[in-house]
């Protein structure tokens, strides 16, 4: 930021600021999705954008996932640069084909003749009583299949700098926002600034000797919170937050867990088969000594509930991650 | 309407204190909600009480009900308890989901009524599965899918549509063509007029109702439902009705036109009854003392649910599985 | 047909040449499938070969298509070289997709093929996203999407028709109704007798063609694609044809009727082209010409493809990701 | 087992045998699926049915994937017990929605009021060059999901046992079954012996003692060849079929790895959020000491090809398991 002017701004106004500067940086760039178009989008997250780009650029579509983001793959086979906004995460259930069978695959299996630049952005996790069928976090789904790349972003820096290298990837990526950080607010460059933070680069949020913390998408917060809590104690913690969950950054999380010599990695989504599984499996694959065994922290296994109490018992919070963390060095 | 003047004064009065039941519910969760007292999001069915009352009021014991995401008045007509209701609202662990789903997902099974649901356009294909499970076990009844003019545009529809047709299930699609589905009007979603018009594309009868008017409701889907449970197959009934609210409580509506927002038409399903009820031989006292009962009833629901626990901790984890320790199956 | 008799006689010829090529390319394609060359599996065509030659005969530089599983025909017809087609099939290296695609994935993206595909629908979510983005740049083309009664089934298929006629996009619906989807007949997928009939649903006009005269679907084709192109929208053609083989290359259709294996009816869109070819003006001879012409064409594409290499050990990692060390973009 | 006459059968006899059982048993099991009905389905699987249990109960589907697993839900809300083939496990893209919103969810959502009896199989895998849209091991996507139960039977024997206490169990099963397999043979019980696999429970396909090799689905038969040629070396590998993906038998494998010391993991699925990832992540988290870093064994990071020479790199064999072991134990 190199002595830039500086911004405090919404999560999801950094979103209107990529789409905005996106959509008037290239014109291939289209917007579809359920109200996302003259209401200015559920959240006010693309609010603005068709009085800027008009009808053609910005496309409210019916209920129709499957057949919108199908639509996207086609036209970014055909020189546009489509983004596609799904409401909620959970609701990817409804458009998996046109993402793992077409977008994924499209570029390989047709002999590398065709692109599919694409961005598609929904809101996902827990925290705001939304129930089981609008919380889930699903990001392990996405980064099992070759031919997408998924980012996570947790700030509105990085929203900001995600969108807009997600955008101008020549790849289908998936942005997996979170619903509970619409509101929350952090430093971005001023407007004008051309933000961008790379696909694949984890972020080291907070230095430290101690542990190894990775904390994905939105457990971020509670995770730096954590090792604040821990510092208290004279436990030194470092928080990675990988970013993007494919490609995941294992060289920035491995050579922090050689400095550490422990590893816990705390996310939202259920543990089978999970970013938290793929970092452990990782750095046990590595070989790298630790000095304590690694944990997952990650909600029970059973849906998001809705009633506030379960939901608060099923989400990790700061004073889980901070015991886990102290049972791993008393260890 | 002619089916309707056949309609006994009882009957009628019965889905008038339904559509009175539907709204007083309704204006204390929005209230509870207002008051910060209900967790999540809610959406309200405001203004639509006629569909709900008109529809369930046509079914009998055995018929079954797949709702969706704005389900409240579905659930109350079919015969779900306001108090339980009202329970899983507050997140209580007497609520019908334990607390566990919320507003989108309340079911009572006994009832008949297989839940609403979050995912749009899931009842129409949880509802000919449930329409083919009478088929099979051949039960004389029929099933009722409630859907949106939104939902209209989802592929389970047309899937669930055209197997219902195949399969000659005995189900009613019921679709509350309410103007908008979240913030963008009809038109964004439906290519045509008439979402009824499109049961032509399968072969079965497909009727536009005033969504309004509680006792043409109830005729067309007493006609439909007769004929599902009597083998004869499918139909598609649009009632063409007016959301009040927002698509979710606390949605500004902007994108509604002011004199709509306003509802400069006066629509009101109930007082439009009422206007009516003389011709169903009914008196205004009458009325009166219906709705002073569905009030009173809400009301009670309301106190009975405000008073009840939380959930316990237990609970996070029951349910998963059929067959576990603390499962209820 | 009125609008058949008004083509010029060297056009009606392509079509017939078009027609002969995807005859002999299938007929290789089996013959090598039979004698273990080809691997993994095909799905052939024949039969219905004046249904992609009538359809892309009808389009014109810079319009596109999607395809099927059942893609053959609608590639060549398009333009696609049956060298680099059957290279393919051959799992060769300088096949369409390196080898790594097969019979179900064959695209020549700058013939305007965006490639057939392997899971049913999917044409019609892809094209409709062709057609917006034909829309959005300004390109006075179309897009035709290929699909099967079967496909019409699918959720995507109502998604996409829904949203092209909101969108008024620029797209042909080409239904190939072929009598059987897998291994079951057209009223196991569809409630009603033609799959055109659902263009109603959606606002657009939908025809029926006969499919087995080229000559018809190709002016059906050419007046819904000068429509298309001139912004007035989609339209869908039901083109009724008969799929010869099995469902895939070595099914043994025991499903269908004796006497329709046998081809009782004498269906057979080569040989009847052939009996009209004097009223449009053609003697058997240029018939003739055209028919070797078309053989030689394929029996070279046949030597070339076998003569080549089968895909280096790298062909396996690259192009999975769009700017790769190794990608080809 | 206990001196019953056994038979060698098909792999797909072993389904359509468990079929026939099931349905002639409980009156309430239907059958649903493209061309499961009087066409006997694309591999003969269900030959016989649609004649023995009738056009109401064996039903043809029209292609809609979504539509009918929904309805499948909804039958067996309402007192059914469907059985549902989707032809392809790709094309399970095409109905997460009902599977992963709707069946694994309902029961706990609705509060216990109703469960959730399916089985849903279909066929899955690589080996028979079907291209990338027609080759996927999607099983990871399932393990992930709470409510869910995933079979992966590599025998007939644990196609006829796992099916048949699949249709039994109360919850929405998925039987994740293997096409290369299908004219596969095996022992499996007598006709008339009500053979029952419990949900699970592991398989020790050949015990060992230097490493611990675990084999998904139709891996099975590679690792064991892979443990024979390691045999021929004087390497004593331990093969485990975990046979069911969800619930994960780790009690069976953490007890293998402790006697072993060492473990790799062997699937068809990519590497990223994987039942492998989860399996080496599980035993790194038990603190079980390694004599080796664990190995998983799986494709690149690409689509499955369809190439013949291709697709062989693609999958594992028992040689590349084989020096991957011979590496682990040489360490
Ligand atoms: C598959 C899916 N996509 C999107 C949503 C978000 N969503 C919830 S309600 C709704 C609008 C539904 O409109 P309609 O069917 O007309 O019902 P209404 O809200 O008017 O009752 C949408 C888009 C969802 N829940 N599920
Ligand atoms: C989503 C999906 N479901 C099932 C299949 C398996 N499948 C391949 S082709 C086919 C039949 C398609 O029938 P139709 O659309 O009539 O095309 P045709 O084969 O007759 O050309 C089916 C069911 C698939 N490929 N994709
Ligand atoms: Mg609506
Ligand atoms: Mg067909």
């Amino acid at each position: 930021m190199r002595g830039r002017p500086m911004a405090r701004v919404k999560y999801y106004r950094a979103l209107n600021r990529a789409l905005h500067e996106e959509m008037a940086r290239d014109d291939r760039v289209i917007l579809l999705g359920e109200d996302v178009g003259a209401s200015g989008g559920i959240f006010a997250q693309t609010r603005g954008l068709y009085e800027t780009f008009g009808p053609a650029r910005v496309r409210d579509t019916p209920i129709a996932e499957n057949g919108f983001v199908s639509a996207a793959v086609g036209a970014a086979m055909t020189g546009l640069r489509p983004v596609v906004e799904v409401g909620f995460e959970d609701f990817l259930t409804c458009c998996m084909d046109p993402l793992v069978n077409q977008a994924a695959k499209l570029r390989y299996m047709l002999g590398g003749q065709v692109s599919v630049p694409m961005l598609l952005y929904t809101f996902g996790g827990g925290g705001v009583n939304a129930g089981p069928q609008h919380s889930q976090s699903l990001a392990a789904w996405f980064a099992h299949v070759p031919g997408l790349k998924v980012v996570m972003p947790a700030t509105p820096r990085d929203v900001l700098g995600l969108v807009k290298s997600g955008i101008r990837d020549d790849n289908p990526v998936l942005c997996l926002l979170s619903k509970k950080l619409i509101g929350s607010t952090g430093e971005v460059t001023g407007e004008g600034d051309d933000t961008l933070v790379p696909l694949g680069a984890a972020d080291i949020a907070r230095q430290g000797r101690d542990a190894t913390l990775v904390a994905l998408g939105q457990m971020r917060a509670p995770a730096l919170a954590a090792a604040d809590l821990l510092a208290a104690g004279g436990i030194d913690v470092e928080v990675i937050d990988p970013r993007s969950a494919s490609p995941l950054d294992m060289v920035c999380i491995a050579a922090s867990v050689r400095r550490t010599g422990r590893l816990a990695v705390v996310q939202e989504a259920h543990a089978p088969c999970s970013l938290a599984a793929e970092i452990v499996a990782a750095i046990a694959e590595a070989g790298i000594a630790l000095r304590a065994t690694p944990r997952r922290i990650t909600p029970p296994f059973a849906p998001s509930p809705f009633a506030p109490q379960l939901e608060r018992a099923f989400l990790p919070d700061a004073e889980r991650i901070a015991s886990t963390l102290r049972d791993m060095v008393a260890a | 309407m002619a089916a309707s003047s056949s309609v006994a004064p009882e009957r009628a009065l019965a889905l008038y204190r339904t559509m009175c039941e539907i709204r007083a519910f309704e204006q204390a969760a929005v209230k509870g909600y207002r008051d910060g007292h209900l967790p999540g999001f809610i959406h309200v069915s405001l203004g639509q009480e006629a569909c709900a009352a008109g529809a369930c009021g046509a079914l009998v014991e055995g018929d079954l009900i797949t709702s969706t995401h704005r389900g409240h008045g579905h659930c109350l007509a079919k015969g779900a308890d306001p108090g339980r209701m009202l329970a899983e609202l507050y997140a209580r662990a007497d609520g019908y989901a334990k607390g566990r789903g919320g507003s989108m997902h309340i079911a009572d099974v006994a009832a008949g009524v297989l839940g609403a649901n979050g995912i749009v356009g899931q009842s129409m294909g949880l509802g000919i599965g449930a329409a083919l499970s009478l088929q099979v076990r051949g039960q004389p009844n029929c099933v009722v899918a409630f859907f949106g003019e939104g939902a209209s545009g989802t592929g389970i529809a047309h899937e669930a549509m055209n197997m219902a047709a195949l399969w000659n299930l005995g189900i009613v699609f019921f679709c509350e063509s309410n103007r908008y589905a979240e913030l963008s009007p009809y038109d964004t979603h439906v290519s045509v007029p008439d979402v009824a018009g499109r049961a032509a594309a399968y072969g079965f009868t497909g009727v536009v109702v005033d969504g309004e008017d509680v006792m043409a409701v109830h005729a067309a889907v007493a006609e439909a439902a007769a004929r599902a449970r009597a083998g004869g197959g499918p139909s598609l009934i649009e009632a063409k009705t007016y959301r009040w609210h927002g698509h979710y409580e606390g949605d500004p509506q902007t994108y509604k036109p002011e004199a709509e927002r306003r509802n400069d038409e006066g629509l009101d399903p109930i007082a439009r009854f009422a206007r009516g009820a003389a011709a169903l031989g009914l008196d205004p006292a009458r009325l009166e003392g219906a709705r002073e009962e569905a009030e009173a009833r809400i009301a009670a629901a309301l106190a009975w649910a405000g008073s009840l626990q939380s959930p316990p901790a237990a609970a996070l984890t029951e349910d998963v599985y059929a067959g576990q320790a603390h499962g209820a199956g």
